[in-house]
Formats: structure tokens, C-alpha cells, sequence
């Protein structure tokens, strides 16, 4: 695959848990931009823990992740923010501020990225409509019920136009009809060119045109 | 709002979003402040106090009887260029009578028949000169002039005043450490307060790209906010202290106000500092 | 229904959101002593509000709402507390205090209801062998996976024979074999005797038997 | 862990779990417990200073020199029974003329034929009736008995002396006012710190059926110990300081023992009713 077209690279990796216990071991994965990667495994088998790595919050044992041809250490200040930037994040460590409202928490990918303040305005209003969160702009995040978190947390992700998206158990939780409603917008991020790194528990529901479906097993992806 | 607008806007949300915890830091920080105040004020007051007993010290210095006025005038305008000395005052014989007398009521010698008063010279000094190790060096140079018969200055009095002065400044010295690391420790507590209740946010865009300095300078400005607010309100109450109570019994010495601005900028920084010490732990 | 078996009773519970939206109005239910409800309803219709109010957390606009015969109401702390004592949560606002282990989180109920020492510790390791837990036992709760925290918050919610159990969302995010033995535990809980309520956005996979399924629509249960 | 013993634990796990939290608490509570001690100490010192100068104060009283000795002697009788009156002493023409020629180093009266100096009485008092105000009754009373010339007293040093005592203790008390609520702000906020990074803990605790006092206790155990412990270190190293340096030109005076001693419990009380403020309010 070409150098220059990687997303996302992990280079046999090694990861262990606090009680010594191996998670990973020779893991690799690559991923092309626009390239989706659906990860299954059962609970406790380390998706968090991958995210984790993914965004320079856990130092593995060995191996090097790259996120758009930077790699990601833990210490190199400039350059994880640089990649973290670029990073859209779903649920897992991913949480939505608990007592901010809607519109601070999508102001601030924006304010990081240092657009210009009418910039932001347009654009979180803009993103507020196109999923119909309108109403819920002044509410606080902890009022809001898990489906719209959700759904604000997706709106984040994508509002600075962040080529990574990394989206840990999309559906858990959600009604069938909110279910339906997150699908359709991964697959129109998906369609708009975002790499995106899904990961979740069960295959169920997850259709993706084009996705990788791998399944972490053993230590390593297959 | 822009990257630049961020951490100013941010640091009033904080401030106005827990008025309580802004109001008890502030407070606290503005008594410490104004012990500070108090201290230093204290030790000006002592100072000038104890300089203004000092400039009245003079040196005696009698001549003896047998030793010319020619000699005399000599000796007095020698001693009068000598290093330190500010003025010289010449009592006579007659002067020194004259002096006992209004001292006493009536004249004592009447009965003499000769003045037994000896000739003098009273030395007043500079103030730099005024310490004990250099008119004790005084001293000893004219000491040697021959037909001095006897030098005297309250050498006691002048050690014992500066001890006690050297004590001063050494409990104001102590006292200004013990209040300024309170300060600064305090200053990195509330801020650590204020970082611990906004945690959640810190975390969440660390993770959004947020970099450290960028996130922990709301809580720089809010520490260097406390400390200039709390320094500039402390030295204000002072003032107006002074302005409202007249001390009849002493004359109170506030600092200049050149040194003030100087102390509250030092205040701010160290407010700026412990912010960063306070935000930089959970980053 | 026989006042002296009632477990829950929510009478004409009125509640609406911070918006003034109005969530429930003349909301009615009504649970016998070991009974099951499970009450179904989309994200955002206010399932986690209900149980915020069952547990004293938020203040109904009207109606009252009884646990074992006991009124809840916010300030009025000491029936709160003894009625908190009998309900045992899991999901929603029921989490694990993260920086602590999980015995220790496992010890708290028991620490409130004031358990001799020597009775705490043989519970709390009877309980950890039930749930199969013994291994996580000196992990922090935050380092465990989703399904780990689910089971340890199960096995909380019995520790101190707990009458009520309140789960929010028992399934979500597990991967089926953990959701089976979640679902196996919460028929045992039933079987034994406790009184539980549970909320989920979605029927499936929820069969516990003789349990009353109820919907929330239009702001009451159907 | 049983319910009486889980807030002593809590207590214990939460200082020990935050040790530099818990380290910088206790050190500025120290500093500020140390700040009250030199105050306090400075003004036991200046009070026993000035205490001390006020009971060598004397009243002389002179008798007119027509007054027979018969009646001198009554009048010397009669105001040793007066009130407050701590000693009298009886100066003779003759000893008057001694001590002037002791002081003068000749006798400067030898030319006279009559010694001009009247006979006197110098008067010392009970230390309870040093004050101004009973010296100038006391003053008024004895001035009625005819033959007395002349009554002196160093009245303005009296009254200045009593302004700056009543200036010492007033601002001793501000001080002290002002460093007891800085402490218990600062307690609060130590307090607020810990319930916060505990706030989690707090509430699930609390949904689990927990009291509100008994969540809080570890927290207001944590406020005694900070005040408890600063408050006797702070006594500990004035006492080991007082040990350690001797002060040649001024002597030390530290408040009794009690004292100190019922200041250290008023300061863990302080601490205890802190840690109740602090923890209060996220319950
Ligand atoms: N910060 C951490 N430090 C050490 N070990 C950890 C940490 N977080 C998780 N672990 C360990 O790693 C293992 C995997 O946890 P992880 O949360 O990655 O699982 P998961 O696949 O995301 O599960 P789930 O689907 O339930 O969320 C767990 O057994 C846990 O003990
Ligand atoms: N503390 C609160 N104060 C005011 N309004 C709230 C509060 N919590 C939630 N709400 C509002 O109540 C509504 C229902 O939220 P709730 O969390 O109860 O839904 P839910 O049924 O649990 O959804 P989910 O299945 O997604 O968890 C939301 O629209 C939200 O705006
Ligand atoms: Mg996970
Ligand atoms: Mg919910």
C-alpha cells in the first residue's frame, strides 16, 4: 500500500493490562484513507484499550502506531495534538462534556483547530441541522438521554472535518430507530471520505459498504 | 470565539461560574496580602523610627585645659573635613557655663573662681556614617590628636539600636518568606480546586488536540487575577486605613509607591506561576 | 393489589424536562413484591428519569412516588437513605466508583448497612466466586472492560440483599455470550425473589418469565 | 470495615492517597499557625517590655520649704496608707545635696550658705495602679494637702506608653482575627479540594443509601488534623527556635502553656467545623 495514502498503521504491537496479563501481541493493522475498518471482538478483549493506543492515551509495550504517516508516542507533545486533531471520537473515552450545552461541546474541535469565531457559528448551526439537534442546542449534555449523546458525539467527530473517525460500540443501547438513524450517518461519513475505526462487540447491524470486518482474536486482528 | 479570545473567556466562565470558591480564594488571598502589608508597614515604621533617633546622635569630644585656642580652632576645622562629619558645634567655656546654668536655674559656679566647664565640640554625622564600627573608627583617629581629653558618644545605645534593628529586619525578612510561600502554596490550591472541577473538560479536549499551555492559561490567568486583585485590594485597605485613622502617638511609614507597584507585580507573577503549577499536574 | 406487597408504586407521576417538555403526565405503576417489569422505550423518552425519581435523585412535578411503602422525597434524608439501602442499581446513574477496586466497590453496600467486618469479607468473596469475578478482584473498576463493570454493578446490586433492582440497559454493548450470562443472572435474581425493574430501548433478548412488559408512550406505561 | 470505622479509614486513605495535596495543607496552615504564634509572642513581648518600664515609674513630691519635719513626717505617714501605694521613699535636704554632687561630681552648692534644695518623697506603685487616670486622681488627692510644693510624674510618657499598648493590642487582635479566618478559609478550601477529587465516590455512596454525615466525617476529621497538627508544629518550632537562639538584646516571652494549649484546640475545632463547611456542600 502506498505511504502516503496510510490512515492508520499499527506495527506489531504488544499491550499488556495492570495485572500483567497479555492483550495484545504482534498485533498490525493498516488502513488507506477513506478505508473503514469494523473491529469485532467480545467484552474485555481490548477495543477501548486499541483506542487507547490509537490517540497516544496508553503507552504499548512494543510496536509503533502511525496515524497519518506521524507516529504516536506518548511525551511528543506537538505532534499528538497535531494527530489528536485529526482524530473524530465516538464513545469509549469519547464523552461529551458533561455540564456544557450541545453548542460549547461542538464549539470546541472548532476552537482548537483555530477557525475563525464566524466560521464556528455557521458551521456548528449548520451541523446542529443536519442532525436535527436544533432543539437541543442550550441543553446541557448530561440531560440529554444516551441516543442524543450519541448523536452529538457523532456531530463533533466530523464538525472540523477530522479524516479519522474512531467510533467505540455505536449502536450499544440505541432503539432500533436510533440505531437505523446512526447507521446511515456512518455510512454517509463513510461516503464523504473519512477513515473510519469501528469498533463493537457483535457484526449485528453494522452494514457498511466496502467496510474491513476484523475480528480481534488471540492477541491479533483477523 | 477564537484560539486567542479561549483562555480569557474561559477564565471569567470559571471565576463568575463559582463565585463562592473565586469570592473565599480571593478573600484569603487579601488577608495574607494585607499581613504582608502590615509587616512590611511595621518594619518601615521601626526603621524610620530608630534612623530618626539615630540622626540625633552626636559625638562629644572635650579639649583639655591646658591646650591653646589657637590649637583648638585647628583641631575643630581639621575634625570639620575629616570623612563623615556633617557639623561641628563649638561650646566655650562660657557657653558650657551658660548651658549648666539654664540646666540648673541658678549659677552653680558662682562661687568658683575659675570655669572648671571644659572647651567642647559636638559632631553631628551623615546618616550612612551613623554605624557603630565606623565612629568607633571615628574615634579612634582623633583620638590620637594630642589635647583631646575625652571622647564621648552613647556607643552603647547605638549597638543595642542596631541589634534590635538587624533582629527587625530579619523577622520582617523571615515573616515576608512565611507569608509569600503561604500565598503562592494557596494560590496553587484554589487553582488546583478550579482545575479538578473542570477536569472533565481538560481531559476531553486534551483529546480533542488541545495543547497543555493552551488549556492550562485560564487557570494562569485566574491564579494571576487572585494575586494582583488580592495585592492592589490589600494596599488599598491600607490606605484607606491610614487616611481614616489619624495614629497621634506615632507616624506610620507605608513604603513608596514605586515599591508597591513593584510588590504587586512580583504578586502577579507569582499568582501567574502558581496557576502553571497548579494546572500543569492533571494535564 | 394487597398495599403490604407492594415494592414499587408510582401514582399519577407528573414530570417534565428542563426545556418544560413534558416527559410523563399521570404516569401510573404498580409492582407486587418479586415482581419483573421491564419497560421498553426509545432513547430519549425518559427511562433514565424514571429511575432517577424511584431513587429520590430528581423531583417530580406531581405525584408521589412509594418503595416499599416508604414515600421518596428529595430533603426528606432519613426515609431516603433506608430506602436507597433496599435498591440495588445497575447502568445509568448507577456506576462504579473508578478509582477504587472492585472489592472495594463491592464492600460499600455493605459498609452502609453497617455489616459486621468478618461477615463483609465472606460475602464479598462468595459473591466474587458467583460472578466469577475472582480474578478482577484488586483491578480498579475503570480498567475494566464494559461487560466486566456490568457484571461487577450485578453482582453490587445483590451484595447486601438488595429487595429492588433497578437496571438501565442491561444488554447494551455486550457481546452475546456476556449478554446471556447477564440475562441467566437477572432470571436467577428473579427466581430469588427480587423485585426488578428494567429498562431497555429494545425487547430483544430481554425473556426473563412472568415478567410484565410495559411501554412507555404518551408519557404513561401501557 | 465496619460503619464506625470506615471514616477513620477514609480519612487515613485520603491523606495518604494525595500525600503533596495533604503536604502542602498542612505546611501553609503551618505557616499561617506560625504567623499567629510570632504575633501573639511579639505582643506578649512588647506588653511585658512595657510592663516592665511602667513598674519602675515614680512620683515625686515636693514639700515647700516652710513646712516643719514634724509635718513632713505626718504627711509621709499618711500617704503610705493610701491606696496603691507600693513604697515610699523619704530624700533629705542633705541627701538631695548628696545626690546632686554624685551626679555633678563636685559639690556645687559649697558656695552656699543655705542648701536650696527642698526636701521630697518619691512614691512607687502597685503594678494595677499604674494608669494614667488613678495616678491623676491619685495626684489630685495628695495635691490638697497644703504644703506639698511641687508633684511630678512622667504624665505624657504614661499616656503615650498607654496609647501604644491599647494601639499593640488592637492591632495584635486584628491580626489575629484576620490570620484565624484566613486559616479556616483555607481549611474550607483544602477540604472543598479533597471532596471534589472524591466526588464520584461521594455520589454513588450516597445512591447507595449512605448518610450525609457519615460521608462527610472523614472529611472534617481531615480539617482537624490539618489545623490539629499545623497549630502544635507551628508552637513546636517557636519553642524549638526560643531554644536554639538565644536573644541577647531582648527577652522572649511566649504565652503560658494553657494557653497554647486551649489555642491548639480552638484551632482543631476551627479545623473540624472547616472540614463540616467544605464537605457540606456537593452532598
Ligand atoms: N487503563 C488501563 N490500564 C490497564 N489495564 C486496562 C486499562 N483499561 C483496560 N484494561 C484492561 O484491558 C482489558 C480490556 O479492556 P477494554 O476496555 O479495552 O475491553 P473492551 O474490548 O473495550 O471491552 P468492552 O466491549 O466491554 O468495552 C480489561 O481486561 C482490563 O482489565
Ligand atoms: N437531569 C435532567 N434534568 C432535566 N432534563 C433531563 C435530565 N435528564 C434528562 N433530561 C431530559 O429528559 C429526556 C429523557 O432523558 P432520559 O435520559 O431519561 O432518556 P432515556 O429514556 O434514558 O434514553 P436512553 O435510552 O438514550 O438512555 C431527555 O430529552 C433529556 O432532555
Ligand atoms: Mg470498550
Ligand atoms: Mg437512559
Amino acid at each position: 500500500m502506498d505511504k502516503q495514502n496510510t490512515a492508520v498503521e499499527l506495527v506489531d504491537i504488544k499491550l499488556s493490562n495492570d495485572a500483567g496479563a497479555c492483550l495484545f501481541e504482534g498485533l498490525n493493522l493498516s488502513l488507506a484513507q477513506g478505508e473503514t475498518a469494523i473491529i469485532i471482538g467480545p467484552t474485555g478483549v481490548g477495543k477501548t484499550s486499541l483506542v487507547e493506543l490509537l490517540c497516544g492515551c496508553r503507552r504499548q509495550d512494543a510496536g509503533t502506531v502511525i496515524i497519518f504517516g506521524q507516529p504516536v508516542k506518548i511525551g511528543n507533545g506537538h505532534t499528538l495534538t497535531a494527530v489528536r486533531r485529526k482524530i473524530g471520537g465516538v464513545g469509549g473515552i469519547f464523552k461529551l462534556i458533561s455540564y456544557q450545552t450541545v453548542y460549547e461541546n461542538l464549539l470546541a474541535p472548532l476552537i482548537i483547530c483555530g477557525e475563525r469565531p464566524s466560521v464556528q457559528k455557521t458551521r456548528v448551526n449548520q451541523v446542529l441541522m443536519d442532525f436535527r439537534l436544533q432543539s437541543k442546542k442550550c441543553d446541557k449534555a448530561r440531560e440529554l438521554s444516551r441516543g442524543q449523546q450519541i448523536l452529538v458525539m457523532l456531530a463533533r467527530a466530523i464538525i472540523a472535518d477530522q479524516p479519522l473517525l474512531i467510533i467505540d460500540e455505536p449502536l450499544a443501547g440505541l432503539d432500533a430507530a436510533m440505531a437505523g438513524e446512526v447507521l446511515e450517518l456512518l455510512r454517509r461519513f463513510s461516503v464523504a471520505g473519512h477513515t473510519m475505526v469501528i469498533l463493537s462487540t457483535g457484526r449485528t447491524g453494522l452494514e457498511i459498504p466496502n467496510a474491513k470486518v476484523l475480528y480481534i482474536k488471540d492477541g491479533i486482528l483477523q | 470565539m477564537s484560539r486567542l479570545w479561549y483562555p480569557v473567556r474561559k477564565f471569567f466562565g470559571n471565576m463568575f461560574g463559582r463565585p463562592l470558591a473565586a469570592a473565599t480564594s480571593l478573600l484569603s488571598l487579601l488577608l495574607l496580602f494585607l499581613l504582608f502589608d502590615l509587616v512590611w508597614i511595621s518594619a518601615q515604621t521601626v526603621d524610620a523610627h530608630f534612623r530618626q533617633l539615630l540622626s540625633t546622635l552626636e559625638m562629644e569630644l572635650f579639649f583639655a585645659e591646658d591646650l591653646p585656642d589657637s590649637t583648638v580652632t585647628l583641631i575643630r576645622e581639621t575634625v570639620l573635613t575629616l570623612d563623615g562629619v556633617k557639623n561641628i558645634d563649638y561650646t566655650s567655656k562660657e557657653a558650657a557655663r551658660q548651658r549648666l546654668q539654664d540646666l540648673m536655674g541658678t549659677d552653680l559656679l558662682e562661687g568658683f573662681d575659675d570655669n572648671p566647664l571644659p572647651r567642647s565640640l559636638t559632631i553631628t554625622f551623615w546618616d550612612n556614617y551613623l554605624g557603630s564600627e565606623q565612629l568607633q573608627q571615628f574615634k579612634g583617629r582623633i583620638e590620637r590628636i594630642s589635647g583631646i581629653s575625652e571622647i564621648y558618644y552613647p556607643r552603647g545605645w547605638l549597638e543595642k539600636t542596631e541589634v534590635t534593628l538587624s533582629w527587625v529586619s530579619r523577622i520582617v525578612l523571615f515573616l515576608g518568606i512565611v507569608i509569600f510561600l503561604t500565598v503562592a502554596l494557596h494560590i496553587i490550591h484554589a487553582i488546583r480546586l478550579s482545575v479538578r472541577v473542570h477536569e472533565e473538560e481538560i481531559r476531553q479536549m486534551r483529546l480533542l488536540g488541545a495543547g497543555k499551555l493552551f488549556l492550562s492559561l485560564p487557570y494562569m490567568f485566574e491564579g494571576k487575577f487572585y494575586a494582583l486583585a488580592a495585592s492592589v485590594a490589600g494596599w488599598a485597605i491600607v490606605h484607606y486605613g491610614q487616611y481614616r485613622y489619624s495614629f497621634q502617638s506615632f507616624e506610620v511609614v507605608l513604603p513608596p509607591l514605586t515599591d508597591i507597584v513593584y510588590f504587586c507585580i512580583i504578586a502577579a507573577a507569582v499568582g501567574f506561576l502558581g496557576g502553571y503549577l497548579g494546572a500543569r499536574r492533571p494535564l
